[in-house]
C-alpha cells in the first residue's frame, strides 16, 4: 500500500527525503555543489510557508469574526464571496490601496521598520513548525528555544512602532506592550521548560513523539491552562488587550499606521494567534498525532480548537487594568509555573 | 428628625419675609444679599437641607435687577426651600456658597456667564460652556445674536 | 519648569495654562472631545504623573445649544419636542418632568389612565437607559459581547414605544393634559411577553459582565464617594444610592401613583464604581415589579384632558422634578401668564454626578478613569443643554 | 435593599473563577441560538402604524386633491419653523384658502408630529418614507403641495379613516 497518495497524505517526511535525496543524486552528476540543492529545498520550503501563512492569515481573520458573530447572536461578514469567506480577501485589497500616512514629526526610518520586524519575528516562527510526520522545514535539536527566542523580536517592533509615531497614546500603548510581554514570557518558559523534561528532548519533532497521543494536556492541566494564558497575554489579545485598549488609548502603538502598515502589524497578530495554537497543540495536544486522519490534517484540526478557545476568551471577558496584568503573571502565574516545575521534575524523578 | 410644623416655625422664626409664589408650594425666602452664606449654613446644618437642587437667576429688565433663587431639598423632612434675593443688573455681586455645596460651583459659573454677574470668592470662576470668545450675556432678555433664528410671531387664533 | 507644549494647538487655553505649572515628570493627557469613553462630546484634561491621574479639568459647552434661551421664545406645546432632546436616553422622564410642571401651572388634573401610561413609559425607558448604559460601559471595559446582548433587549423596548410614540428614542409622546393617542392594542400582549422573557436576561448580563471577576477587580473599591460628599456635590440616581443611600424622589417626593406601588430602592454601601453598577442592575429588575403592577392595574378611562387649544397659564413659578434614569431631572418654569414661558430653568443629573469627577479620579490610574467615567452614566447634551 | 460584601479570601478566588465559567457558558450557549440580525435592505422590519417618516400632503381619494386650507396652524406650531406656507390667490386676487406652495424643509424638521396633531384637517400626515438621505442640499426642501403624493396601504387606510371620522383612535 506504498503508493503515492499514502505516502503524500502519511509520510510525506519520507517522500521528501525520497525527492532530496534523488536531487541530490542529479546535483552531483551535473557537478554542482551540495549546498545549491540543499538551497532550493529551503526555497521551496520558505515559498510553502509563506502560502501556507498568506491562506491562514485570510482564513483565521473570517474564522473569527464569524465565531464572534456567532457568539453575539450575528451573522458576521457574508457579503462578499460564500458565507463571506472573501471579506477578508476584499479588506486586504482596500488596505493595499489606502493612502499610507507618515506622520510628519515620526521618526520616519523606524517607523517604517516597525511593521517589518513584527512580521518578519512571526514568519521566522513557522521554521520549527511539526505540520506533520516529517514535515518540519527544519527539525532544529533547539526547536522549542527557537521558537520562545524569535518570539520576543516582535516586541521590539511594537516598541518601535510606539515610539516612532511621535504621539502620546502610541508610547504608552508601546510600553505596556513591552512590560507585559517581558512579565508573561517568564511562566510561559518555565511551563514550556516542563513539557521539555518531560519529553526528554527540545525539539519539536520529538516532543510530538514523546506524547502519548492524547498528548501531556492530561499529564499537564495546570501547565496548559498557564499555557493558553500566557500565550495570550503574549499576542495581545483577550482580557490582555491593553496595548490596543480603545477606550483608554485610542488603539495604542497602531494609533498613527494606516494602509498596507497597519495591515502587517494586523497579519502578524493573526498568524500569532495561529502560532500560539499550533505551539500549545506541538506542547501539549500531541501534535500531529491521531488515529484515521492524515497527521496535517490532525495538527491543523487541534491548532484550530486551541484558536476557538482563544477567541472564545477574547469575546467573553472585560480587560484588565494594567498594574492587575503584571500583578496577575507575577503573583500568580509565576509561583504556579514554579510548582508545576517542582511537580514535574519529582515525578520524571520517581517514575 | 424635626418634623415639618417645627421645622416651618423655625423658618419663619429666623426669617423675616416668607412668603408663597402661587403653585409652587415651596415657602420662598426673601433675605439679603450679603447674608446669604450664613442663612444657607443655618438651613443646612440646623435644619437639614442638605441638597442644593438647583441655583440660578431671572432677568428682571424693568426694575433694572437679576433675582437670584436657591432652591433647597431635605431628604429627612422632605421639604424644599427657595431662597431668593436680588442684585443691581449691571455689575451685580453675590457671595460664593460653593464651599458650603460643591454642586454650587459649577451652577454659580454657568449662571455667572449666562446673565452677568460676579460671584465673590469663587475659587475657579472661569468660564463653563460659553465660547471664550462670545460677548454679552445669552439669557438677558435683551440679548440678541445675528444667527438666532426669528419665529413667526405667535398670535392666538 | 517648561510649560509643556499645550496639545490644543497654538492658543493655550487658559485652564491648560493653569494645570500646568506641575512638576517636569508630570504630563497633560486629552482625553476627548472625540474620546471613545466620553459618551459624546466632552473634553477632560488629565494632569498626569506616569500613570497616575493628579488632576483632572473638563471642558465643557461643546454641545451647547442654548436650550432655555430658545424656551423663552416657544410656546409651552412647543416646547416638549426640546426636552427629549436634551437627554435622549431618557426623553419620557424629560417629557414628564416638564409636562406636569405646566400642568400643575395650569392646576390640571390628569385621569387615573393617563397616570399609568407615563409610568409604564417611564419604566420602560428606565430599563432602556440602563441597559444603553451597561452596553457602552461593558464595552469601554472591553467586552463587547454584552453590548451586543443588550441591545437584544433594547430593540423590544424601543419597538414597545415606537408603536405607542411614533418615536424611538426622541419619543415626544407626552402632551400636556395627556396623550394624543391611547396605547396601541399590541402593546400590552407584547408588555407580557417581554417582562416573562427581560428576567432571565437581566441575570444573564449581570452574570456576563458585573459579577465578572475582572470586572469585579477593576470597579470595587475604585472611584469611591462618600455619602455626605454625594450629595454636597448635588448627585441623584444610582451615582448617590451607591453611596449607603437610599434616596429616590419616587420614595422621597412621590409622585403620580408612585405611592401606591410597591417597589425597593436598591442602595449600595460603600459608594465605588461596582455599587454603581449593582445598583443600575438591581433598579432594571424593580422596574420589572413595577411594570407588571402597572400593567394588573390599568384602570379603564380618558388617555387625555380637553386641554385649551392656546395654553396660557396664570403668573406663577414652579419646579416639578421626576425620577430619571441618571437621577433628578427638574424643570423650573417661570411663567408671565403669556402664551411663552418666562424662563425654563432645567435641573439635569448628568450636570452635577459629572462635577464630582475630579474629586472621585484624583489619585486614579488613568485605565480608572474609564472605568468610573462610564459608571456616572453621563449623557453629554445633558450637562452643556 | 443593600449591596451585597465582597467575598473574602478563599471564597472570593473560587466565587472569581466560577463567575469567569458562568460567563464563557452565557456566550458557549448564545453560539446554538438563532441570529437576530435582520438583513437590511433584502428583508426589512415591520414599521409600526405610528412611525414618524417623512411628513407627505396626500391626495385625498373623494375630493381628487389634498386636504389642505393654509390655515397656517402648522406653521405656527412647528418648534423650527419647517414649513412656510404661500396662499394660492384666485383669477381676482383674492387669497383662496388653498396653498399655492408648502415647502417643508426636511432638513431641519426633527419629526416631533406637532404639525399633524394640530392639523384640523389632517392635510398633511407623516409617511413611512425613513431612507431620506440626499447628496444635494437642495432636495432638502420639498414642496408638498406640488408633490401630489398617493398616500397607499395600511398607513393609507388609516389616514383616510381618520378625516372620515370612522377610524378608532388606533
Amino acid at each position: 500500500m506504498e503508493t503515492f497518495l499514502y505516502k503524500l497524505f502519511y509520510d510525506t517526511g519520507a517522500l521528501i527525503d525520497g525527492w532530496h535525496a534523488a536531487a541530490n543524486a542529479a546535483g552531483a552528476a551535473r557537478g554542482w555543489p551540495p549546498l545549491v540543492v540543499d538551497i532550493l529545498f529551503q526555497l521551496g520550503w520558505a515559498v510553502a510557508a509563506a502560502l501556507f501563512l498568506a491562506l491562514n492569515a485570510l482564513f483565521i481573520i473570517w474564522f473569527e469574526r464569524k465565531v464572534a458573530a456567532k457568539m453575539q447572536l450575528r451573522r458576521g461578514p457574508n457579503r462578499v464571496g460564500p458565507f463571506g469567506l472573501l471579506q477578508t480577501l476584499a479588506d486586504t485589497g482596500k488596505l493595499l490601496i489606502k493612502e499610507d500616512i507618515i506622520p510628519t514629526a515620526a521618526d520616519r526610518p523606524v517607523f517604517r521598520a516597525a511593521p517589518f520586524v513584527v512580521l518578519a519575528a512571526t514568519v521566522l516562527l513557522f521554521v520549527v513548525l511539526p505540520f506533520g510526520k516529517g514535515l518540519i522545514p527544519a527539525d532544529l535539536n533547539i526547536g522549542v528555544v527557537y521558537f520562545l527566542a524569535i518570539s520576543g523580536i516582535s516586541v521590539i517592533g511594537i516598541l518601535s512602532g510606539g515610539w516612532a509615531s511621535n504621539n502620546k497614546y502610541s508610547l504608552m500603548g508601546g510600553m505596556r506592550s513591552a512590560a507585559q510581554i517581558v512579565s508573561y514570557e517568564v511562566p510561559g518558559v518555565l511551563v514550556v521548560l516542563s513539557v521539555a523534561m518531560l519529553a526528554g528532548s527540545l525539539k519539536m519533532g520529538d516532543i510530538v513523539r514523546a506524547q502519548p497521543s492524547y498528548g501531556y494536556a492530561l499529564l499537564q492541566p495546570v501547565g496548559f491552562i498557564l499555557f493558553l494564558i500566557a500565550s495570550n497575554a503574549e499576542i495581545n489579545r483577550g482580557p490582555f488587550d491593553l496595548p490596543e485598549a480603545d477606550s483608554e488609548l485610542v488603539s495604542g502603538f497602531v494609533t498613527e499606521y494606516s494602509a498596507m502598515r497597519f495591515a502587517f502589524f494586523f497579519l502578524a497578530e493573526y498568524t500569532n494567534l495561529f502560532l500560539a495554537g499550533a505551539f500549545a497543540t506541538t506542547l501539549f495536544l500531541g501534535g500531529w498525532r491521531g488515529p484515521l486522519l492524515p497527521p496535517v490534517v490532525w495538527f491543523l484540526l487541534k491548532s484550530y480548537i486551541v484558536v476557538f478557545v482563544l477567541i472564545w476568551i477574547r469575546w467573553t471577558f472585560p480587560r484588565l487594568r494594567v498594574d492587575h496584568l503584571m500583578e496577575f503573571s507575577w503573583k500568580v502565574l509565576l509561583p504556579l509555573a514554579l510548582l508545576n516545575l517542582l511537580v514535574t521534575a519529582v515525578l520524571v524523578k520517581v517514575l | 428628625m424635626r418634623d415639618t410644623a417645627d421645622i416651618l416655625a423655625a423658618i419663619r422664626s429666623r426669617f423675616p419675609r416668607v412668603e408663597n409664589r402661587p403653585v409652587d408650594p415651596a415657602p420662598s425666602l426673601v433675605v439679603e444679599p450679603e447674608k446669604l452664606r450664613e442663612h444657607l449654613l443655618f438651613l443646612r446644618d440646623q435644619l437639614s437641607f442638605h441638597h442644593l437642587v438647583f441655583l440660578t437667576a431671572l432677568d428682571r429688565p424693568a426694575e433694572s435687577e437679576l433675582e437670584l433663587v436657591y432652591r433647597l431639598f431635605s431628604y429627612e423632612s422632605r421639604l424644599s426651600v427657595m431662597v431668593r434675593f436680588r442684585v443691581p443688573r449691571d455689575a451685580g455681586r453675590v457671595p460664593t456658597v460653593s464651599d458650603l455645596f460643591r454642586t454650587a460651583e459649577w451652577h454659580e459659573r454657568e449662571t455667572a456667564e449666562l446673565f452677568g454677574l460676579e460671584f465673590t470668592g469663587h475659587p475657579d470662576p472661569r468660564r463653563l460652556l460659553l465660547p471664550d470668545d462670545l460677548e454679552g450675556y445669552p439669557l438677558r432678555k435683551d440679548f440678541t445674536h445675528p444667527n438666532m433664528p426669528r419665529l413667526p410671531e405667535v398670535t392666538s387664533t | 519648569m517648561s510649560d509643556p507644549t499645550t496639545p490644543t494647538g497654538g492658543r493655550a487655553s487658559p485652564a491648560t495654562a493653569q494645570a500646568s505649572a506641575g512638576t517636569s515628570d508630570e504630563f497633560l493627557l486629552n482625553v476627548g472631545p472625540q474620546h471613545p469613553a466620553t459618551h459624546g462630546v466632552l473634553r477632560v484634561v488629565v494632569t498626569m504623573d506616569g500613570e497616575v491621574v493628579k488632576d483632572l479639568q473638563p471642558h465643557l459647552g461643546y454641545v451647547h445649544r442654548g436650550l432655555e434661551k430658545l424656551f423663552e421664545n416657544r410656546t409651552y406645546e412647543q416646547i416638549i419636542p426640546f426636552t427629549d432632546r436634551t437627554d435622549y436616553l431618557s426623553a419620557i422622564a424629560n417629557n414628564w418632568a416638564y409636562v406636569m410642571a405646566v400642568e400643575k401651572l395650569l392646576g390640571m388634573e390628569v385621569p387615573k389612565k393617563v397616570e399609568y401610561i407615563r409610568v409604564l413609559m417611564a419604566e420602560l425607558n428606565r430599563i432602556n437607559s440602563h441597559l444603553l448604559w451597561l452596553a457602552a460601559y461593558g464595552l469601554d471595559m472591553g467586552a463587547f459581547t454584552p453590548f451586543l446582548y443588550a441591545f437584544r433587549d433594547r430593540e423590544e423596548i424601543n419597538t414597545m414605544i415606537e408603536e405607542a410614540s411614533g418615536g424611538r428614542l426622541t419619543t415626544n409622546y407626552f402632551r400636556i393634559g395627556g396623550f394624543i393617542h391611547d396605547l396601541p392594542p399590541a402593546f400590552f400582549p407584547r408588555l407580557k411577553k417581554f417582562l416573562g422573557r427581560f428576567g432571565r436576561a437581566v441575570d444573564e448580563l449581570d452574570t456576563l459582565l458585573v459579577e465578572n471577576a475582572i470586572f469585579v477587580a477593576r470597579t470595587r473599591g475604585v472611584g469611591i464617594i462618600s455619602r455626605e460628599r454625594a450629595i454636597s456635590y448635588g448627585m441623584s440616581g444610582p451615582c448617590l444610592r451607591a453611596s449607603d443611600a437610599p434616596l429616590d424622589l419616587r420614595r422621597e417626593a412621590p409622585y403620580s401613583i408612585y405611592g401606591s406601588l410597591e417597589f425597593e430602592i436598591p442602595a449600595g454601601r460603600n459608594g465605588d464604581t461596582w455599587d454603581r453598577s449593582w445598583v443600575r442592575i438591581e433598579e432594571m429588575r424593580q422596574s420589572l415589579r413595577i411594570l407588571r403592577q402597572a400593567m394588573d392595574g390599568f384602570p379603564e378611562g380618558e388617555h387625555r384632558v380637553r386641554a385649551p387649544r392656546n395654553i396660557e397659564p396664570p403668573a406663577g413659578e414652579v419646579y416639578s422634578a421626576v425620577e430619571g434614569p441618571r437621577g433628578e431631572v427638574g424643570f423650573y418654569v417661570v411663567s408671565d401668564g403669556t402664551r411663552k414661558p418666562y424662563r425654563v430653568k432645567m435641573r439635569k443629573p448628568s450636570f452635577s454626578n459629572f462635577s464630582a469627577l475630579p474629586e472621585i479620579m484624583r489619585g486614579l490610574k488613568i485605565a480608572d478613569l474609564v472605568a468610573v467615567m462610564g459608571s456616572l452614566d453621563l449623557v453629554v447634551p445633558e450637562i452643556d443643554r | 435593599m443593600q449591596a451585597p460584601l465582597a467575598p473574602r479570601g478563599i471564597a472570593l478566588v473560587l466565587s472569581g473563577l466560577a463567575s469567569l465559567g458562568k460567563g464563557l457558558w452565557i456566550t458557549f450557549s448564545a453560539m446554538f441560538r438563532k441570529s437576530i440580525t435582520v438583513s437590511y435592505p433584502e428583508k426589512r422590519v415591520v414599521l409600526p402604524l405610528r412611525f414618524r417618516g417623512r411628513l407627505v400632503m396626500p391626495i385625498d381619494p373623494d375630493k381628487g386633491d389634498n386636504r389642505c386650507t393654509a390655515c397656517m396652524r402648522c406653521v405656527k406650531v412647528c418648534p423650527n419653523h419647517s414649513i412656510d406656507i404661500d396662499k394660492a390667490s384666485g383669477p381676482d386676487g383674492k387669497p383662496l384658502s388653498k396653498p399655492a406652495s408648502y415647502r417643508y424643509n426636511l432638513g431641519t424638521c426633527i419629526f416631533c408630529n406637532l404639525c399633524v396633531e394640530t392639523c384640523p384637517f389632517f392635510a398633511i400626515v407623516m409617511s413611512d418614507e425613513h431612507e431620506l438621505a440626499t447628496a444635494d442640499p437642495s432636495r432638502l426642501v420639498i414642496d408638498l403641495a406640488a408633490e401630489k403624493y398617493r398616500l397607499q396601504g395600511k398607513k393609507g387606510s388609516w389616514w383616510q379613516k381618520k378625516f372620515r371620522g370612522t377610524g378608532e383612535e388606533a
